[in-house]
């Protein structure tokens, strides 16, 4: 089922009447989710993410545009007819229920045709909870449970009566680190097996690329770009979404363009064709630097880390904008950590050249 | 944990709630009961100088009394329809109230009114609507307001507490009475439950399209349920101690015209009691107090095993 | 499980410990030794402060307040204060608490009953001493000038010992529709039989009304045992001796009555009989005669409509069983005084009691304010009360009232009081309203049930 | 689950729509029930205020009628002049007794429940239930005991009789635990670490997050005090300390003890009118306080 969002929109009243200016959560949003596809809405907090999710699922009601599953309207619809299956952050598990009977729990409620018999439902439980692989724990109370059995108990839940659209609320956020990475190739797998449509909001750029068909950037309200996580990451349309991806972040530096070479500092680091001359932000992703005797860039050397298959460079350079520069090279090329500075040159399509005023991205010609 | 240093810490500050205790509750539970336990104990007596044997002569007294059953019958059919009533009506009050948002604070404030009304008020509302006016004709000169409605769907009028009266009439009388005074408190504490479940189950239930009737039985009650329990608990203490009501529906002689004491509770009997024979009184109020901890303690049990923490 | 066991222990130890208590302390005598004249008398010089408990309402406190400074001429050292608390069964309780602390008031509103209770702790002062006491005593022109009913009440304690003083009297009359009987030619019934004709004329006049409203249920019960001379209670011995034949019988006769809607009374009509007498109700009941006590004279006054009343209102004696040996409730509130350690301040009490019971001012104007009949005759002379005595009318019904009951002031009785009385009073008032409310066909039963019934609470009730 | 297939699409239009229709429907019958409930719990208020504006002639009617034929404000009039009423003596004493009774039992309550949820000793479960297990004797027999003792101190016709036995209320003590447990024991730990004293800590933590709950508890001490009637009376009757609800009880009672209930019912209809003030403008706090409480039994 393709979810379609149209123009979307939601405005908050401020909170205090007096002051009376509003808060603008999603600003016209249009986009549109494949079927079947996991989809990570990605930004940082207040940006509006969970706001999309629950206006997706009617649990909000959007202030303008349109929200379609397939080619059904369902803006209007309540969340209860709209077949949709959410997961809350902290999981709202009913804290009564066993395990069992909170999976059972929307079955329960299906009328008309989908109505099932006791053991028909039974039986779909039994499957949704060994599809999450907590079959075990059928009779346990949620507060028997660890966080991350709770977080399996409410995808089965949600997945049990076989929605339309799955959604997950910062699904990962409650759990311990070797936890989360555990569960999101949980979460990947269901998702692959059920072919269900999926929607999940994160903060956590790794955890949105590591697992997502599709990443949506959003930035206060406004969507800043759509694509496979490896597209977006190697071509950001602006300097946000380049800063927001990649762990170690990108190393953004001011710079400036003069007949067709970019300077950085005083030295002409790369070629680059076809670009007016101005000044610009330049990133440089850790991967994009190369040691070398004589490359036209230099940094002052402050420390090594071998990482086994690779080690990183921590540098630092007049021109950064942080104080740091990280560079991450292949572990074979031998730096000597006593060295003052080292030299580098730079790997073209790993340096993205950014407009001073409106940080959007300014292509030219790699060859 | 807090160490032993700690212990004369606590017992400061529960100083003066002891002290007090002491004086103005504990001893009197201790004088109680020695009155209790002395004979045929009149204060009157005891200030000129009469000496009394000491037993469980008050006790079989109280026992023995004809009228004792009909008290004890008649407090607990009370408390076994007032409370579960009150509870269910005050729980529906209360979860109407939470579903709505325009005229809710108005609405909380209306049904707080009972709190500010004074009971002479009541007890004379309830005869305008249940008691009748016998005058010269075949007919009552009035059938109150109740009767009126009834006539009005061509029921016959029905004689709620006049002379003459049935048991069930009087009954449903104060039931509707002791219901009325019980609401406020119930839905105050009932509401504030509802008010600090968590938003996000209800949000949950919409999502696995829960019908309302579902929503009601599988998610509020339940979580409800501390709360209930606890209305529950303190509606059967009081229910007990039920005679003021009764008081002010049928005045001194707790029953309609020309069948007293039909409608007799226990704290009846006690206050009847306390005029001229204290000792009577305190067993009475014992054996009360005896009925009160075993129904408490049934209901503590109970309701630990069937509310959810 | 743990608190259960807990609170077991706890309570186990408080029956322990108690089980001790109460068999050491066992109160000793905390009321003050009887009065003993202090010789040289009322000591001027001192303050004395005295505490009066009543039950008057705004009106009559007023008058009280002027009494107390007329007395305060005489005595300028003796401060009187004094506070009301509600009804007569308000002032009771008050007094029965006090007195269990030993602080009870000096001197108080009473009833026999009341007095009869007290006396169980021997708290009430007796006060033939006092009388008889040459210089702070009642003179034999003062003694003579009660009202010998209502002065006799004093010593209807089995003992022949003065208790209390008569302060302000009231009693049950006839009020009846003057211009309806005068307008239908009818009677006015001094005999039983003749209140059952005139009850039945009437009805046959207006159908819709109840010809008789009777207020109290109890006093009609034990006026009907004197003027039958049959038992109520005694002093001595049984003492509650009401359940027998000719009651049974008067009480039947009532219920026929009833039956008949011939009568009825406050608590069997559900709502005010006085109401039904001065207006009918919009369903047209009304009734032409209601027995009620003077005091309550203000509540028979029929409506005025422009400045005229709508019928003029007539008092008499109620019906008796035998006219040549009438027998009239007494009722109305006496004062008693209680010991204290300090007898300046029994004297101090005993003079105020007396100024109270003998001033005329304070007799007459209580008497005009609320249609109380004065305990003595003297007030009679003083002119403002002569004239307004005279000027009875239905404007004027207090005079009316309190005319009438002095009339019948020879006809007086007082039950017998002793500790459990009040209790008779009550039972009797429930039975009446019971045996008339019966309905079916095994009366003389279910009557003989009702009378047993009382007699076994009276008894169970008053403790024995 | 491999041959997983989504749910066929439902006619979407129409469901909404019917979804509509069932939603109103709730939404009137809500209004309905809640209004019916409304009109029964005010009637008495209402029948209060009507007995206040009419005048005895039409009162003693005994077929009562529902709104008074001849409005007659008389009786507010006479409330106010009334000088035997003390009116201010009474408004004067009520307040003065019902503030520090008040101010008072709330120290002990928020001391005694502070012990209670935070501190550890011997015997406090069994001392807690022997607390709750007070609540459960009726309470008639305490009064001749108290007053022989209120009188052995010799505080009869004082404020204090009227203030010093009633200020432990052992539910008060409940309410409060219960919303002191809910506070997390870490943070006492971590303020006993950083040598915050017991008072400190209670001052600046505890109160104010129990704050809602520790005004519900004084709106409805100060209520007590307010309708208090039978212990004022028998222990404190003189004009100079009279409470109000004894004042009206006795003021309009003649000596044959039939009450003038309009002009009664007038002084109560005035004496209820700022308890209603109080609680429009603290509801808030009432019902957060409750809930707050999340009494959990």
């Amino acid at each position: 089922m393709k979810v379609v969002l149209q123009n979307l929109t939601k405005i908050f009243p401020s909170r205090n009447k007096k002051s009376g200016e509003e808060v603008v959560a999603v600003n016209d949003f249009t986009f549109e989710i494949p079927d079947g596809k996991l989809i990570g809405l990605l930004g940082p907090s207040g940006c509006g993410k969970s706001t999309t999710l629950y206006m997706i699922s009617g649990l909000q009601k959007p202030t303008g545009g349109k929200i379609f599953f397939g080619d059904d309207d369902v803006t209007e619809l309540p969340t209860e007819s709209r077949g949709v299956g959410l997961v809350f952050q902290n999981y709202a598990l009913y804290p009564h229920m066993t395990v069992k009977q909170n999976i059972l729990f929307p079955l329960q409620n299906l009328k008309g045709a989908d109505k099932m018999s006791k053991a028909e439902m039974l039986k779909r439980a039994t499957e949704a909870a060994k599809l999450v692989q907590i079959d075990n724990l059928m009779e346990r109370k949620p507060s028997e449970l660890s966080g991350g059995q709770q977080q399996r108990v409410a995808i089965a839940r949600a997945l049990v009566k076989m929605p339309r659209v799955l959604l997950l609320d910062e699904p990962l956020s409650n759990l311990d680190a070797r936890l989360r990475l555990q569960t999101r190739e949980e979460i990947r797998r269901i998702q692959r097996e059920t072919g269900i449509t999926t929607i999940f909001v994160t903060h956590d750029q790794e955890e949105a690329m590591s697992i997502s068909d599709m990443i949506v950037v959003m930035k206060l309200g406004v969507l800043q770009q759509i694509g496979a996580p490896q597209e977006v990451y190697d071509d950001p349309h602006n300097l946000f979404v380049a800063k927001f991806l990649g762990t170690p972040p990108i190393n953004v530096f001011e710079g400036a363009v003069s007949g067709g070479k970019l300077i950085i500092g005083e030295q002409a680091v790369l070629d680059v064709p076809g670009v007016a001359d101005q000044d610009v932000y330049v990133g440089i992703r850790p991967e994009g630097f190369i040691p070398e005797e004589n490359g036209p860039m230099t940094c002052n050397l402050s420390s090594v880390e071998v990482m086994g298959r690779d080690s990183s460079l921590v540098t630092t350079h007049t021109a950064s904008l942080n104080p740091l520069v990280r560079s991450i090279i292949d572990s074979d090329i031998k730096v000597d950590p006593a060295a003052e500075t080292v030299n580098f040159s730079l790997k073209p399509h790993k340096v993205f050249i950014f407009n001073k005023e409106t940080e959007d991205r300014i292509y030219f010609e790699v060859n | 944990m807090v160490d032993s240093k700690h212990q004369w810490k606590a017992w400061l500050y529960l100083a003066p709630a002891i002290v007090l205790l002491l004086i103005f509750t504990v001893w009197p539970i201790f004088n109680t009961i020695r009155m209790s336990l002395l004979e045929g104990y009149t204060t009157m007596q005891d200030v000129a100088g009469v000496s009394f044997n000491f037993g469980i002569g008050n006790f079989k007294n109280v026992l023995e009394y004809h009228g004792f059953i009909t008290c004890l019958k008649n407090t607990i059919l009370l408390c076994v329809l007032t409370v579960p009533i009150s509870t269910f009506l005050a729980l529906l009050i209360a979860v109407a109230l939470n579903s709505i948002k325009p005229l809710q604070r108005f609405l909380q404030t209306v049904f707080f009114m009972p709190y500010v009304t004074n009971s002479i008020a009541i007890g004379m509302v309830f005869a305008a609507m249940f008691n009748m006016i016998i005058g010269g004709g075949a007919r009552p000169d009035s059938v109150g307001i109740v009767n009126n409605v009834l006539e009005a769907f061509g029921f016959e009028y029905i004689n709620w507490m006049n002379a003459g009266s049935e048991y069930w009439a009087n009954i449903v009388v104060m039931v509707v009475y002791i219901v009325w005074n019980a609401l406020p408190f119930k839905i105050l504490i009932l509401l504030g439950g509802l008010q600090s479940v968590n938003k996000q189950y209800y949000e949950a239930a919409r999502v696995d399209s829960t019908p309302r009737w579902r929503v009601f039985t599988k998610i509020t009650i339940p979580l409800l349920s501390p709360m209930l329990a606890y209305v529950i608990i303190t509606g059967f203490i009081g229910g007990f101690k039920e005679y003021s009501s009764i008081v002010g529906i049928f005045g001194e002689k707790m029953g309609p015209v020309g069948q007293q004491y039909s409608l007799d509770t226990m704290v009846g009997f006690i206050y009847r009691a306390i005029g001229n024979n204290e000792g009577r009184a305190s067993a009475a109020a014992l054996i009360l107090f005896g009925i009160i901890f075993i129904v408490t303690m049934i209901n503590l049990y109970v309701s630990k095993k069937k509310t959810h923490y | 499980m743990k608190k259960i066991v807990s609170l077991l222990l706890a309570a186990i130890m408080l029956i322990g410990m108690m089980g001790v208590l109460a068999g050491c302390n066992n109160g000793g005598n905390k009321v003050a030794p009887d009065f003993v004249m202090p010789e040289g008398g009322l000591d001027t010089t001192k303050e004395i402060t005295i505490t009066f408990y009543h039950q008057m309402g705004a009106q009559l406190q007023e008058i009280l307040n002027t009494a107390i400074e007329d007395f305060n001429k005489i005595y300028p050292n003796i401060k009187v204060e004094h506070k009301t608390y509600g009804d007569y069964n308000g002032v009771r309780d008050q007094i029965k608490t006090e007195i269990s602390v030993g602080d009870q008031p000096n001197i108080a509103y009473c009833y026999p009953d009341h007095v009869a209770l007290y006396n169980v702790a021997g708290a009430v002062q007796t006060l033939d001493s006092l009388i008889s006491d040459p210089t702070y005593g009642f003179t034999a022109e003062q003694i003579a000038d009660f009202i010998p009913a209502y002065y006799n009440e004093g010593k209807a304690f089995g003992d022949g010992k003065m208790y209390t003083l008569p302060i302000s009297k009231s009693t049950e009359v006839l009020y009846y529709n003057k211009t309806f009987f005068q307008k239908n030619g009818l009677t006015v019934p001094t005999t039983w039989e003749e209140m059952e004709a005139v009850c039945k004329q009437i009805k046959q006049i207006d159908p819709t009304c109840i010809p008789l409203g009777y207020d109290s249920e109890a006093n009609w019960f034990i006026t009907m045992c004197e003027q039958y001379g049959s038992e109520y209670t005694s002093v001595d011995g049984e003492n509650f001796r009401f359940d027998n034949e000719t009651n049974r019988n008067f009480v039947k006769k009532f219920q026929e009555w009833y039956a008949q809607k011939l009568v009825t009374t406050e608590e069997l009509s559900g709502g005010y009989t006085s109401a039904l007498f001065t207006g009918e109700n919009d369903a047209g009941t009304r009734c032409y005669m209601c027995i009620g006590s003077t005091g309550g004279a203000t509540y028979q006054q029929p409506n005025q409509t422009n400045g005229k009343f709508e019928f003029e209102v007539g008092i008499t004696s109620i019906p008796q069983v035998n006219p040549d040996k009438p027998k009239v409730i007494s009722q109305g509130p006496s004062i008693c005084i209680f010991k204290n350690e300090d007898p300046q301040e029994v004297l101090a009490t005993w003079l105020f009691a007396k100024f109270l019971t003998t001033d005329v001012t304070f007799q007459a104007s209580v008497s005009m304010n609320n249609g109380y009949a004065p305990v003595i005759q003297s007030v009679k002379e003083n002119e403002i009360y002569a004239d307004f005595l005279n000027s009875y009318s239905t404007a004027n019904i207090q005079a009316y009232a309190v005319k009438v009951a002095l009339d019948q002031a020879d006809a007086y009785y007082v039950s017998p009081a002793f500790n459990g009385s009040s209790v008779a009073r009550d039972q009797v008032g429930l039975l009446m309203q019971r045996c008339m409310a019966l309905t079916g066909n095994d009366l003389d039963a279910a009557i003989k049930r009702a009378f047993e019934e009382a007699v076994s609470e009276c008894k169970y009730q008053a403790g024995q | 689950m491999s041959d997983f297939k989504t749910m066929q699409a439902k006619d979407l239009q129409k469901a909404s729509a019917q979804q509509r229709v069932v939603k109103v429907g709730v939404q009137i019958v809500t209004y309905l029930f809640l209004f019916t409930m409304a009109l029964i719990v005010i009637f008495p208020f209402y029948w209060m205020i009507i007995s206040s504006l009419k005048e005895m002639g039409e009162y003693r009617q005994s077929i009562p009628t529902l709104f008074p034929k001849v409005l007659d404000f008389a009786n507010y009039a006479e409330v106010f002049t009334n000088e035997d009423l003390l009116l201010g003596q009474l408004f004067f004493n009520t307040l003065l007794v019902g503030v520090i009774s008040t101010a008072l039992s709330l120290v002990i309550t928020v001391i005694s429940a502070f012990a209670f949820a935070r501190l550890e000793f011997k015997g406090k479960n069994a001392l807690f239930a022997a607390l709750l297990a007070t609540m459960m004797i009726p309470g008639e027999l305490f009064t001749i005991t108290n007053y022989q003792t209120v009188s052995s101190f010799g505080w009869k016709e004082t404020y204090t009789v009227l203030i010093v036995p009633f200020l432990v209320s052992v539910f008060y003590i409940y309410l409060l635990r219960q919303n002191f447990m809910q506070i997390p024991n870490e943070l006492y730990l971590a303020a006993k670490v950083d040598g915050t004293s017991d008072i400190k800590y209670l001052w600046k933590v505890m109160i104010p997050l129990a704050l809602p709950t520790i005004i519900s508890i004084t709106i409805l001490k100060m209520m007590g005090s307010w309708n208090s009637y039978m212990w004022p009376r028998l222990v404190a009757n003189d004009d100079a300390h009279r409470l109000i609800t004894n004042g009206l009880r006795t003021a309009f009672t003649n000596a044959e003890g039939v009450t003038d209930i309009p002009v009664q019912m007038a002084a109560v209809a005035v004496v209820s009118f700022p308890l209603f003030l109080v609680f429009i403008f603290l509801r808030k706090y009432i019902m957060k306080g409750v809930s707050r409480s999340g009494i959990k039994g």
